[in-house]
């Protein structure tokens, strides 16, 4: 349907090859395995027809009001984002190896690389990572490779899958992940320190973390070199990077995380858009593809993919990484997002903090108590006795309140972690109370 | 201007925010708090203009044929893009529980059949995020299998053709590299493979069709000799766009394979990604596939966490889903008849373009070839490389080839014309590498300081790696 | 909001300018009309809330499943049309008055111009005008003008807002306007021959009719001809282009209407497509732009605005017609749309015909009668006992089954003119029934 | 390949079509039945990328700065795009009922108020497709007016500066065009208006500011001599961006104007179109109004078709309502102070490129101007004229200006810079200009031929209509 080769067009170039039939062209196969029927698979629809069974398939998605965030943020995608990035020169473009027909794809992917730079006070952050966890995995691995140690601390306030993930990746690649308590929703110094040893190489904390508090990662960054480790913090809403201190200017060696929140959409939890950003003795040791600033030939201001090194492409098995194809277009999107809010942007992490304040206020006032008293940005915890059933009965209203924490930590059962971002109208809210108002 | 920053002055930016249903009190001590961005400020138009134009400096599929090997560059269709923008699945949250995101399920569900339909295998996991990640969750299943064994087999054989992810994922677990050497007619070299299979061997990993765009023709014997070693067969399936339709990868004996949706199944490549690497397995590796499943029963489709064998989780969420929803869309268009049009097509291409460039220039293989072929720049008079090929096509308005891989061949060019390239295309492409060729001979300078027409000149490459500057100052 | 001049810059610009204000720059203004206080309108919105105030603004539109045409049709759209289309450098562009930077316009709408003239077989086709009525006022002026005369004969099976526009502009351009009745749902020829007198310049039919029906056009154009008067077609479903005999060999003149149904949604009836098409002698006198071919100043193929002295920039006050801003945009879904389906485009008319005739039959079987005999193309007339009953029934049940006629024509009281094209799917089709079965 | 027809072959085009629910027989007779289209035969891939490479060839306010006067070329907001793009608005018939489709109606309704809010005229009718059919129903409800009235006057007094479309309405509807003469100034003669002034006299048109980018300081008398003589006063609106949120029209005497939404109120031109001209008339004159119009009462919105003394229906339903959406969704976004801001900016723009170049070039009339203003190429050295200043500026990426209009300055340059350009962008452009007159004395073959980069060259615009080829021929 897609392919214009016709018949006339087949017998000629059947002439030029010197075959007699396509099938000719397979020789090489072992007849015993080439298919004797066509696959079965659903038959082909016209565009129409798949564009209508799509929108069937679509509307058996709900969509609620989702106070739901835990890593993957609802925020509003301005007109630009989608209108620039939907530009077919940006999308229907390979990873940019021919840098004179790709100035686009480099120049964004450097504004990219500047401004996660900016907001992290780091030096250095590469081109995207396929998302959060393994962007938090392979920071992990970048460390211990770096000071050949063995050893991970990680808070346990990291997102469970994140946890998950980390000990997929560090299994495999044969180190060790120790996770630490936290106390009071947040993750205490000493706990770390006390879990560290001599083989211990990385601290890791999230932050905000997983219950939306503010974790003190300049107490993390310290004790952790205080140990010779590197420390590292994941990060899930990027906005809170708009509006809290720069982790970098606190000391944190690495940050990484998910930067979907900057203009692209929860799609089911991907494409989602991890990142890596850290100081300056991790250049030539972060995985993923970099873009550097230089000129050409005519000494005009050019850019390239550079300090290939350290890729699987030329090192092979000796490589930083393995990953290739990453998460280019929505590194674009990011920063075609971050150009628009701008400066701005710390307004609206302070919207989204308010907003957050003003739920969780409302829902103290009809009764839920908020879990941990640890500052928060936008997301928080809160409790009510028999939580399972006011869950259920949002739902039934046609609202996610927000995620139960019973199944990932069972201390905190009937508890709810709830986010607020600026796109939670005051409908949305005076909707939720209404229902409450029925219990 | 160069970069956005360029365009930046305070109090360009007059984005106007939304407000605040009352007057609420800021909840976090000032000493958290920092004191203003240094990101950019800049008005909407500047956006628009730096944006549109950085879009116009490059070079897609939709603005010509981009024959780059092993990527199969393939038209997008449209209509996917429009169901990727569909808001019941943009906006659906992945934490909103099974019986709200039925839709988004059923198409995980659906796709994961259509794929073992495809390739034979018994079962695939979606999480993977792109091919690469794929590999390195068929690697954990590689070295789980063994483990749980308690087998210590350590060691993967890679062709010295294999793309340089292959290696490295295997790196990532922990394992060693094993090079198994090629023919010269771009098989596997099955002898020198016999003699390096010993109980140190825990697999091999084959790209099929192999980046040389060969079918290897020992491959089922390849496949016996690694059975009977106890050893699994990987296949690299990101060449499928060849056979598919044409032929099972089952049954060339893999037990593990990974696909990209981003190649064969027409997802578009986004100037390096999202793509989309499933990683399908033979029944008896499924307990091994990461978490979460998706199951079906009577209510429904679910996600499953519970799987005690698996390898873990590999993702954050499920993997990449809206890629994963083109690719569906894009089965859906073609079905059966129109994936083997595909491959048969995509093959007849190739053949067409090998058999009216091999006078031109070296084709260091004479073999009937798949999806795509090798040439080289061996031979070429006055000095003139591959890069420089490569770099005269961008003036005549084609993509280059994929350059210097696979390496085994000094100076590859590989070219990949794909399926959705007409006849017209094909032989304008031709003209022009012929038209290459005679300046090779008679204005080599031509070719050597090319291009001239592109956005910008030959790029300098070496300074940038030399001196990084990584990131914009002022 | 969509200004970027910041403080320091309008300072500097002021002196630049030599003022002490802005204000200094009205002085011109006498400080009478000065508005002393700002507009009172609603209050300004941000991008957020705009589009949810559109959005809830869009859902108190209905969206039901509608079997309306009535010069206004739904077809699908392919997913090229709004992707090409919404190019930017397409859509923000000015007429291509400047042809070095706007050969994408030009190059598009003279592809138009070729494929109009293609469909309708005829000889010049302009690059479109507001909308089918005034495309047919304008070609009825046009006829009058080259051959002096004062009046034309128009059957009253044109659509009846179609011929109010045209007594609009009749009526101020000093023109007469005779309606012939049809009868059994086409326009005799012998009627209309009986409404022509010497002063009559021209003739003009729908086809296919406001009902649906196909004219003898070739008898229309006989019976003008004799009195060397013009025959004008209008068509509003141009997709009937596609299936029937080329108007143009059958000896009409001019050919104009509506193409919107060429890739162009509905969106409650505008922008629409008007085009024009005509007979060679016609291309001096045809309002609205023309492109032609040419070259540029190295000999290649290059597209221009041409015969720009029928026009009212050049022209004033004797131009053919003062039409400026045309409906350039909705051209060019059209080519692309046109482009897309290629000579398959009879195949989908005749998918068209035959699901109206499904629809047709099947209405028939619930007791519903065909009111006229005649061939039509897409879209048909059926009588029913009791009519409104049943038709606020259907719209009860999510249903719009199409027009009801006793509004326009009072002979034809509970007649439903009904529409289906592809967009009619089995489903609908369904849904319909059981409604009717109910009744 | 210029034209789509290039790529055209038998069976190229694959598109799969819908599936028929059953066996239908045709039931049109052979007789009137053709037999197979000669459109064009290409794939999807083609059409993809002929469209992208002719956008490639347009220039758009999204590429650049498009100082293109009395367009009012401004950004065209993304968001409005959108909005125009919600299938509630792209699908709703015309003809469904007001009962379903109160949303459509409702925005009809409030911009009608908004826009009477913005120019005091009583009421709207936005039927009109673009600012020239405006005018035409303006001239009808002149025309009626009198008629009604039974006077017989069939004289419209126009400035020599007015736009084309002007006379060209007045004369469709059968009525007589007599120019009133502008002084040096660029205000309309008095005087000689005075003279002109009898019973035959309908109305005057005149666009205010007018195509000179000047504010008429004589217009209260013009009215007050217009109305003395029982006349009527029309206000051409296209040049509302100098006056939006600064004063009303209908301040300024207007009993009729028309204003263009695809100009002040950032509706996108479309490369020609589809724009909307709302007309606007005084209370006396609401009655005249096309149909339908829409009216509000307790049940919500309805549309009403009975108006007996109105000019009658203009549109083949009720105008360019996806245009009026995005005008309707800008003053939503501006408000009324945002709106005064467009304005106030506008006319700073204008005046400090003035300021900037009025050193460099002709400037016919020296007085403050609104949102634009007009230079000449008067004693240019070397025979520069001011077409090869337009295309010269096409070189350095920017839109010409309008060129040789209004036609009573020979010569003229007519630039409206915009309220959307920021000061870099102004500056960039005056930078240019500057350069350009340096080269009109150093090197005026570098502007005589120009342009040199753009997609073509020159275009040989007198063989086109010399020997007019009007379609494409195989
Ligand atoms: C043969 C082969 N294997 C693996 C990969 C890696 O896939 P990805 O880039 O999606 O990680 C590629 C793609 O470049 C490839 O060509
Ligand atoms: C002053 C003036 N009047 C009228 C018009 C005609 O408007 P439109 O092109 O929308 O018909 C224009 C636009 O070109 C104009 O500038």
């Amino acid at each position: 349907m897609y392919t214009s080769i016709t018949e006339s067009d087949k017998k000629s170039m059947l002439k030029s090859i010197g075959a007699g039939s396509v099938d000719e062209l397979f020789a090489d196969i072992p007849a015993s395995i080439l298919l004797k029927k066509p696959l079965d698979l659903p038959a082909a629809l016209s565009e129409m027809a798949l564009f209508e069974h799509m929108k069937s398939v679509e509307r058996s998605n709900a969509a609620p009001i989702s106070l739901l965030g835990a890593g993957a943020y609802r925020h509003y995608i301005p007109a630009v984002v989608n209108h620039l990035a939907g530009r077919s020169e940006f999308y229907t473009a390979y990873t940019p190896y021919q840098p004179e027909v790709s100035q686009g794809t480099l120049t964004a992917i450097f504004e990219f690389q500047t401004m996660m730079c900016r907001l992290t006070g780091l030096d250095v952050a590469n081109a995207s990572m396929y998302d959060g966890a393994t962007a938090l995995a392979e920071s992990i691995i970048m460390a211990l490779r770096s000071n050949n140690r063995k050893k991970v601390v990680v808070s346990d306030a990291v997102h469970p899958n994140y946890r998950e993930v980390i000990m997929t990746y560090c299994g495999a690649a044969g180190y060790e992940c120790v996770f630490v308590a936290s106390s009071g929703g947040v993750t205490a110094a000493a706990d770390i320190e006390r879990a560290i040893d001599s083989s211990t190489g990385a601290v890791a904390v999230q932050n905000p973390n997983f219950f939306g508090c503010i974790e003190d990662i300049a107490a993390v960054a310290e004790v952790a070199h205080a140990h010779n480790a590197a420390a590292i913090m994941s990060v899930l809403e990027p906005h809170s990077l708009a509006l809290l201190k720069k982790p970098g200017a606190l000391g944190i060696d690495i940050v990484c995380g998910e930067a979907q929140g900057f203009g692209n959409p929860i799609g089911f939890g991907g494409p989602m858009l991890g990142f890596i950003a850290a100081k300056n003795d991790y250049m030539r040791k972060i995985p993923g593809r970099l873009v550097g600033k230089t000129t050409d030939d005519d000494g005009r201001e050019a850019y390239v993919l550079t300090l290939q090194t350290r890729e699987q492409h030329i090192r092979r098995d000796r490589a930083t990484s393995n990953i290739c194809t990453n998460e280019g277009l929505c590194a674009l999107r990011a920063v075609i997002y971050l150009s628009y809010y701008g400066n701005k942007l710390r307004d609206l992490a302070l919207y989204n903090h308010k907003n957050a304040v003003y739920v969780k206020n409302l829902l103290i006032g009809k009764g839920f108590t908020p879990v941990f008293t640890s500052p928060f940005f936008n997301e928080f915890v809160v409790h009510f006795d028999n939580m399972a059933s006011v869950y259920e009965k949002f739902r039934r209203n046609g609202v996610v309140p927000g995620l139960l924490l019973g199944d990932y930590y069972p201390e905190l059962d009937d508890c709810l972690l709830v986010s607020a971002t600026e796109c939670l109208g005051t409908g949305e809210i005076e909707h939720m109370m209404n229902i409450l108002e029925k219990i | 201007m160069s970069v956005i920053f360029k365009h930046s002055k305070t109090g360009k930016n007059t984005v106007r925010l939304p407000e605040l249903p009352a007057d609420i009190a800021m909840e976090i001590p000032e000493m958290y708090l920092n004191d203003g961005l240094d990101l950019v400020d800049v008005s909407e138009v500047d956006i628009v203009r730096h944006y549109t134009r950085l879009s116009r400096m490059n070079f897609g599929v939709d603005t010509g044929m981009y024959p780059l090997g092993s990527c199969t560059m393939k038209y997008n269709p449209k209509i996917n893009e429009d169901i990727a923008s569909l808001p019941g699945f943009l906006n659906i949250h992945p934490l909103c529980g099974n019986d709200l995101s039925q839709g988004a399920l059923r198409v995980m569900f659906e796709l994961n059949q259509y794929l073992s339909e495809i390739t034979g295998m018994a079962r695939f996991s979606l999480a993977p995020a792109a091919g690469a990640h794929g590999e390195l969750a068929g690697v954990m299943i590689i070295k789980k299998y063994f483990e749980m064994r308690g087998e210590k087999r350590t060691v993967i054989l890679i062709p010295d053709s294999a793309h340089g992810t292959n290696p490295a994922s295997v790196a990532m677990c922990g394992l060693t590299v094993r090079e198994v050497p090629s023919t010269p007619e771009g098989d596997v070299d099955i002898n020198a493979l016999a003699g390096m299979l010993d109980s140190s061997v825990a697999a091999m990993m084959l790209t099929s069709p192999n980046t040389l765009g060969l079918f290897d023709r020992n491959i089922l014997r390849i496949s016996e000799l690694l059975h009977k070693n106890g050893s699994l067969f990987y296949g690299d399936g990101a060449n499928l766009n060849a056979v598919v339709g044409t032929l099972r990868m089952s049954d060339l004996g893999f037990d593990i394979i990974h696909v990209n949706l981003h190649k064969t199944f027409s997802t578009p490549h986004g100037g390096g990604g999202p793509g989309s690497g499933p990683v399908g397995v033979s029944a008896e590796l499924e307990k091994f596939l990461p978490v979460p499943l998706i199951e079906r029963d009577e209510d429904g489709y679910r996600l499953e966490q519970d799987s005690p064998d698996s390898i873990g989780r590999i993702h954050s969420f499920y993997g990449n889903f809206l890629i994963i929803l083109r690719a569906y869309a894009y089965i859906r268009s073609l079905g059966g008849e129109g994936l083997r049009d595909v491959s048969r097509t995509a093959v007849l291409n190739a053949n067409y373009c090998m058999s009216r460039l091999r006078d031109d220039f070296h084709l260091p293989v004479k073999r009937t070839c798949m999806h795509e072929f090798v040439l080289s720049d061996k031979d070429l008079p006055n000095g003139v490389t591959t890069n420089d090929i490569g770099k005269r096509l961008l003036d005549h308005g084609f993509h280059a080839p994929t350059v210097y891989f696979p390496l085994l061949i000094p100076g590859a060019m590989m070219i990949e014309p794909t399926e959705t390239e007409s006849m017209e295309n094909l032989d304008a492409f031709i003209d022009v590498m012929k038209g290459i060729k005679k300046e090779i001979i008679e204005n080599p300078d031509a070719v050597k300081n090319a291009p001239l027409t592109t956005p910008v000149k030959r790029v300098d490459a070496v300074t940038a790696a030399r001196k990084p500057v990584l990131r914009w100052e002022e």
